[in-house]
């Protein structure tokens, strides 16, 4: 039996062990995920074994040196545990953007300072993330950002504001770009900067969307002192760690449909309406579902080509635009499909999914826009991709 | 008869554009919507519109009506789009009055329609029963015992059906859904006996009602025409109505795609307007191509609700087109605003929602494509 | 009664009385169409009748000035004429280039000894024109165009190249666009040059489309003499001859539908295939059919707007691309419904109209690319309707 | 099992496109047009194609087969279509000798496998008889009387079907129209009597035929497999050619899509590339979206053709895909090759037509569609 082996049948043995049935079942609702930080909070006593019991082998962080509190795992375990607890359906212990995509950057670009005052912390699941990138007048082009950090003695003071903070209010923490040499040109002037989010001078406000309220929020800094040492990448670097840390980002996006969000059976919700609307509306509905069937096959692909270590940037650079188009293509579908009924936001004698297609039809417009809208997708396959001149 | 407006319909239409900019701007839409009103109307806004004639723009003249027409109202109809103003226009004046007006009796009419011009009475036409507009499709019962008539059934989706001072029921008095005979109208009072109303808050901040009929019982004044022979009014009236929520789309659609190419040329990104960007330059220049589409295919549906040539091919032509670009027109305007699009603070996202309401409303793009064929003969 | 209804009436008479019976039905075929010049050719005596009975009248072309052998009608006049051919369905008794598209710029930029010597054989249907614009290199971007004249003496002496000549083989007269100042900013080197066909070192070729033989030519030019009094509007000035003359083509285009090119009957070919295709086509057949009902009340609308001296560019801006894109569009359509059957240029036990369906098909994909692109039309409605920056 | 090529498949799909380049550019196809061949292929490139082995890369090990399967056979289908290479290897292999291996009995294999193999033999499916594709709607008649089989109707779109050695009839032996049950399948020689085969010229510059069965007298062993019940393997059969086409048409599609991109880099128009202009940058940046999902799609139609799992809802998916693709992108690759594009002499043309019959072929998006959402229980 080989090492791989060896570790996948100790993994598998741990995960029965420890995994309880209630976390192995699918995710319902929000309230099945539990997100790291000062606030966390179970709404189950499984909820907090599991969480504990993998914070303890510090596989909240599996692929983490175990010097910052992660699991150690080589790039061959990590697949190998991935696998298993797929096999398994283990629920993820956390979800914390902080690990998702500050963690690969801190690894890369923070002094050792840095990695063991942050990276230590966020593996035990104890302090919650947000990203402070986007601005009012900075959407797709973010470089153009105006959040002014001026040196001050040993701190910066950050004046300014932030949009599109995704649980802005419940963070604990702050990755931003700030601007900290407005003569220099528009990406050599930014730097990286951690910032907690108790400090004096921070205001946040939710964002009210078209579907309701949102996670999402506006912030806002007033002379907010934060000490030099918290700047990440070197002063006026902070361009290259932010390219770093989107392409995590993308990467992520692109995967969401698998990472378990809840998602409601868009197929059985459709066939109830199907008889009323006809033929027409059934061969879109077969389009719908046959666009997402293309798609998961083309995660499959990009997989395996990332195995055998393939050149990747054809697939990948679609995978942000076909995941967040075909996901609002579904909601436009249905609110239709269910013609009359996809009207309100709280029709009676509903079931709890079509209870959520309104909503959701009016949620997912935003996912073409965040996180690099769709033309910017289309711009970055046309030149980098294809090789188009810009 | 033309596809532009005379001098007369003209003037009605920009005092239409005026009052509506002053007195009822996307503000009072949202301001309706955020202190909860259960209306979805403002009363007093209804009576300086009566005080100003609409309700009577397409009534006959014998009952007060100003005769500019459905060209004129459906003038009306695009600038109420424009700014989304939450009117019973449709429900009390087309579907109501229209109702009255091809199918009515005499007292009937001399009751109902100079309430109706003078904006005391509002209406509603209790016709859906599915999640999707099928006329013919209609099951609540009605029957006739001891000298009575009686109905019984389910309807949803009556558009302003919580503040009716009248329904006009549509109910089968014999045959099977889908066949167009059988149907019958009847005048009902919501406060009658039997007849539960309830609210259904809509995505656009208005309302629709459902209503219970449990063996509400009728004299036979309630009935509006001949028994089982309504379909012929009813297709009528629903034609025009159709034409009048295309014009409405029409407005809906025409305001936020102004605004979008307002804020294409105004909004900077990588140091020039967003609008300079050939992708999103094509993709306006094709909504501008079908919104011209859109503007002949809603004068020839008004104009053919006058002249009562060709109506319903027309009326569907108009009613789907007007649909259909009022989703993929909405949905790009959302997009090209970026961020700000999907905000509640941007007024962006309550055209999107309205369009949608008015996309339902009395078949979508696929209802009248069959329609057209059915018409065309295949 | 009015002058004008003296005009009706007596036009209407005259019409009766002189125009066969045969001339007053539709087109049905290329062979119905007379096309003038030196090789004209009538397929019936009726035709010739028709042609030279017309021609008597001035009435080849009712616009122009008696004194070029017109019918010197003023616009009004004109229009009744239009309307009472229309009623009577009388033939065009010609078809003709010129008349169209030159006519119309020699008139108003022409010299007088110009008009006396172009326009008279014109009216008189003596002369059949082709344009010489276009070049291999030089597609939308016209003004690039390299045919080079240079001046000799009394003469211009040209070299180059010219495609896409409709009828070029079949010509009389070219007028071309040539450069006469190779260093002159590119729009301002250009002239407009009268060309006689038969003049030395001028060869033409006709070429082949994907749908076949085509009337497209390319025309090669090999030190072509051309007197210097042939340019028209001045030397240099071409280019603003030019745009007129665009206008006026794109003007005969958009109401290439009611010209009277013979058409097939979309609908009754199309039914015969709907029943064996299923409702997802017959939705699609009704959209189609609905999209060109919309078109033709667009053009009422233009027309009432005309009338009534309204703003017409948002809505003419639209008519080229509107046009081309619904007849390529039919033709995919039809092509398609019929499956199997539509993939073949000489089918067996077809009807007339099926038979032509698949070469159709095939001959329509160049309306969108010749006389102004879709997508050059699409940058004219972004920039001069919507005013957007180019 | 995996979506990617084995080391082995990859070293065919090399050589296959190695062998193409050379021996069988669009420049073959353009002059077996252009001299008015009525064989729709070159006898002698097909022997060369059998001594390399394909005809016989998805048959069984047992008859002489290479192994490589259908994910094997699939990459040669999409360098056929990358250079449009006019063979029989649909026809005779795919469908022919996967009907044989399927269905039919050990004589019959033993003969026809190895000559399949080999080359030598030609075969063709007759089964199409309306416009669109429709297996179960074959209502060419088969029975038996006095010792014989006896077939009587007519069949269209024969692909190869003028210059096959034999055909494979799909004929109604019981049952209706529009029924799985009640299909036989017989080997006939097209020379027998009473059968007659005129060939139709198509837009791709090969061949279909007609074939027309007059009172056809045939032997007991002309029958493949039981009587009544070949729907099973015929459905079997197809979806592997489905699959083999889709892999075509990613090559058509592929390599027109390559052509249009070295266009735009290429083509000088208002001083820039016109791939510079951003809404030209959009299109092929979706064309390129759809590719890379087709791309999945076919190999896993193909994987799903070697392992026998979710064969048909696989094959639906990648067919309708890749015929609704194989229209836009070429329609795209005309247009943005502007006025050269629509001429004969670029090759863009060639491609633009023979999309078009694949996509016909077996089946277009609407019919896959339908029949995914058949096989998903809706």
């Amino acid at each position: 039996m080989s090492g791989g082996d060896a570790f996948r049948a100790d993994t598998r043995q741990w995960l029965q062990a420890n995994c309880p049935p209630s976390m192995r079942e699918p995710l319902r609702s929000d309230e099945d995920m539990v997100w790291g930080g000062s606030r966390i909070a179970f709404h189950t006593e499984d909820q907090r074994v599991w969480f504990e019991r993998m914070r303890e082998r510090g596989w909240l962080v599996p692929a983490w040196p175990r010097a910052y509190g992660g699991g150690g795992l080589g790039p061959r375990e990590q697949r190998i545990l991935g696998e298993e607890m797929q096999a398994l359906g283990c629920r993820q212990p956390q979800y914390n953007l902080g690990i998702w995509m500050l963690g690969p950057v801190l690894l890369e670009f923070g002094t050792e300072q840095q990695k063991l005052e942050h990276l230590v912390p966020m593996a035990r699941g104890e302090i919650r993330w947000c990203q402070g990138f986007s601005e009012p007048n900075a959407g797709s082009d973010l470089a153009s950002l105006r959040t002014a950090a001026v040196r001050d003695g040993d701190d910066f003071v950050i004046t300014g504001q932030k949009i599109w903070t995704s649980h802005g209010d419940k963070a604990d923490w702050m990755y931003a770009l700030v601007r900290t040499d407005p003569q220099a040109k528009k990406q050599e002037g930014i730097s990286f900067v951690l910032l907690d989010m108790k400090s004096p001078g921070v205001s946040v406000r939710p964002i009210e969307l078209i579907s309701g309220k949102s996670e999402f929020c506006e912030t806002y800094f007033d002379a907010v002192r934060v000490p030099a040492r918290n700047v990440v990448g070197g002063t006026n670097q902070g361009w290259r760690v932010a390219k770093r840390l989107l392409e995590h980002e993308r990467a992520a996006m692109s995967t969401f449909t698998e990472g378990g969000a809840p998602t409601l059976d868009a197929l059985a919700t459709a066939k109830a309406y199907l008889a009323g609307a006809g033929p027409v509306w059934r061969d879109r509905l077969a389009a719908s579902l046959m666009d997402q069937h293309a798609f998961s096959l083309t995660v499959r692909r990009m997989k395996e080509m990332q195995a055998a270590r393939e050149d990747l940037a054809p697939v990948s650079a679609i995978m942000k635009l076909v995941q967040t188009e075909q996901e609002a293509a579904k909601y436009e579908l249905l609110q239709q499909l269910m013609g009359q009924r996809g009207l309100t936001l709280d029709g009676e004698g509903y079931t709890t999914d079509e209870q959520a297609v309104c909503r959701l039809w009016l949620y997912t417009k935003s996912y073409t826009i965040a996180g690099g809208s769709s033309e910017i997708q289309l711009n970055i396959i046309a030149r980098r991709v294809l090789g188009l001149p810009g | 008869m033309a596809l532009l407006l005379n001098a007369e319909q003209r003037m009605l239409q920009a005092s239409a554009r005026e009052f509506l900019a002053g007195r009822s701007p996307v503000a009072a839409l949202r301001a309706l919507r955020d202190r909860r009103d259960t209306r979805g109307y403002d009363p007093q806004l209804w009576q300086d519109i009566a005080g100003l004639g609409w309700p009577a723009a397409a009534l006959p003249e014998t009952h007060g009506g100003l005769g500019v027409g459905f060209q004129g109202l459906g003038a009306v109809f695009e600038q109420l789009g424009r700014t989304l103003a939450a009117t019973p226009l449709l429900s009390t004046v087309v579907l109501g009055g229209g109702l009255l007006t091809q199918a009515g009796h005499e007292t009937q009419r001399d009751l109902w329609l100079p309430k109706i011009a003078s904006g005391e009475a509002l209406f509603a036409l209790a016709l859906e029963e599915a999640p999707r507009h099928d006329p013919a499709g209609v099951t609540l019962r009605a029957w006739r015992d001891a000298g009575h008539w009686w109905l019984e059934g389910d309807k949803q989706f009556v558009l302003d059906g919580h503040v009716a001072d009248r329904l006009i029921v549509v109910a089968r008095s014999s045959g099977a859904a889908g066949e167009e005979a059988g149907l019958s109208l009847f005048l009902v009072d919501p406060a009658a006996a039997r007849v539960q109303i309830a609210r259904t808050a809509v995505v656009d901040s208005r309302n629709a009602a459902h209503a219970r009929f449990s063996r509400v019982q009728l004299g036979d004044d309630a009935l509006i025409g001949a028994p089982d022979a309504a379909f012929a009014a009813l297709d009528v009236v629903l034609d025009q109505a159709r034409a009048c929520l295309a014009a409405e789309l029409l407005g809906v659609i025409t305001e936020a795609f102004e605004r979008t190419v307002a804020y294409l040329k105004s909004r900077v990104q990588f140091g020039v307007a967003i609008g300079s960007f050939q992708a999103l330059q094509h993709r306006v220049a094709r909504l501008h191509v079908e919104i011209e589409l859109l503007r002949s295919s809603v004068a020839a549906a008004l104009e053919a609700a006058d002249t009562g040539q060709a109506t319903a091919q027309l009326a569907s032509l108009a009613k789907a087109r007007a649909s259909d670009l009022g989703e993929r027109a909405l949905n790009e305007a959302v997009q090209m605003h970026g961020g700000i699009g999907v905000t509640d603070e941007l007024e962006i996202g309550l055209y999107l929602k309205r369009a949608r309401v008015l996309q339902q409303s009395f078949g979508d793009g696929t209802f009248h494509r069959d329609r057209y064929a059915r018409l065309r003969g295949f």
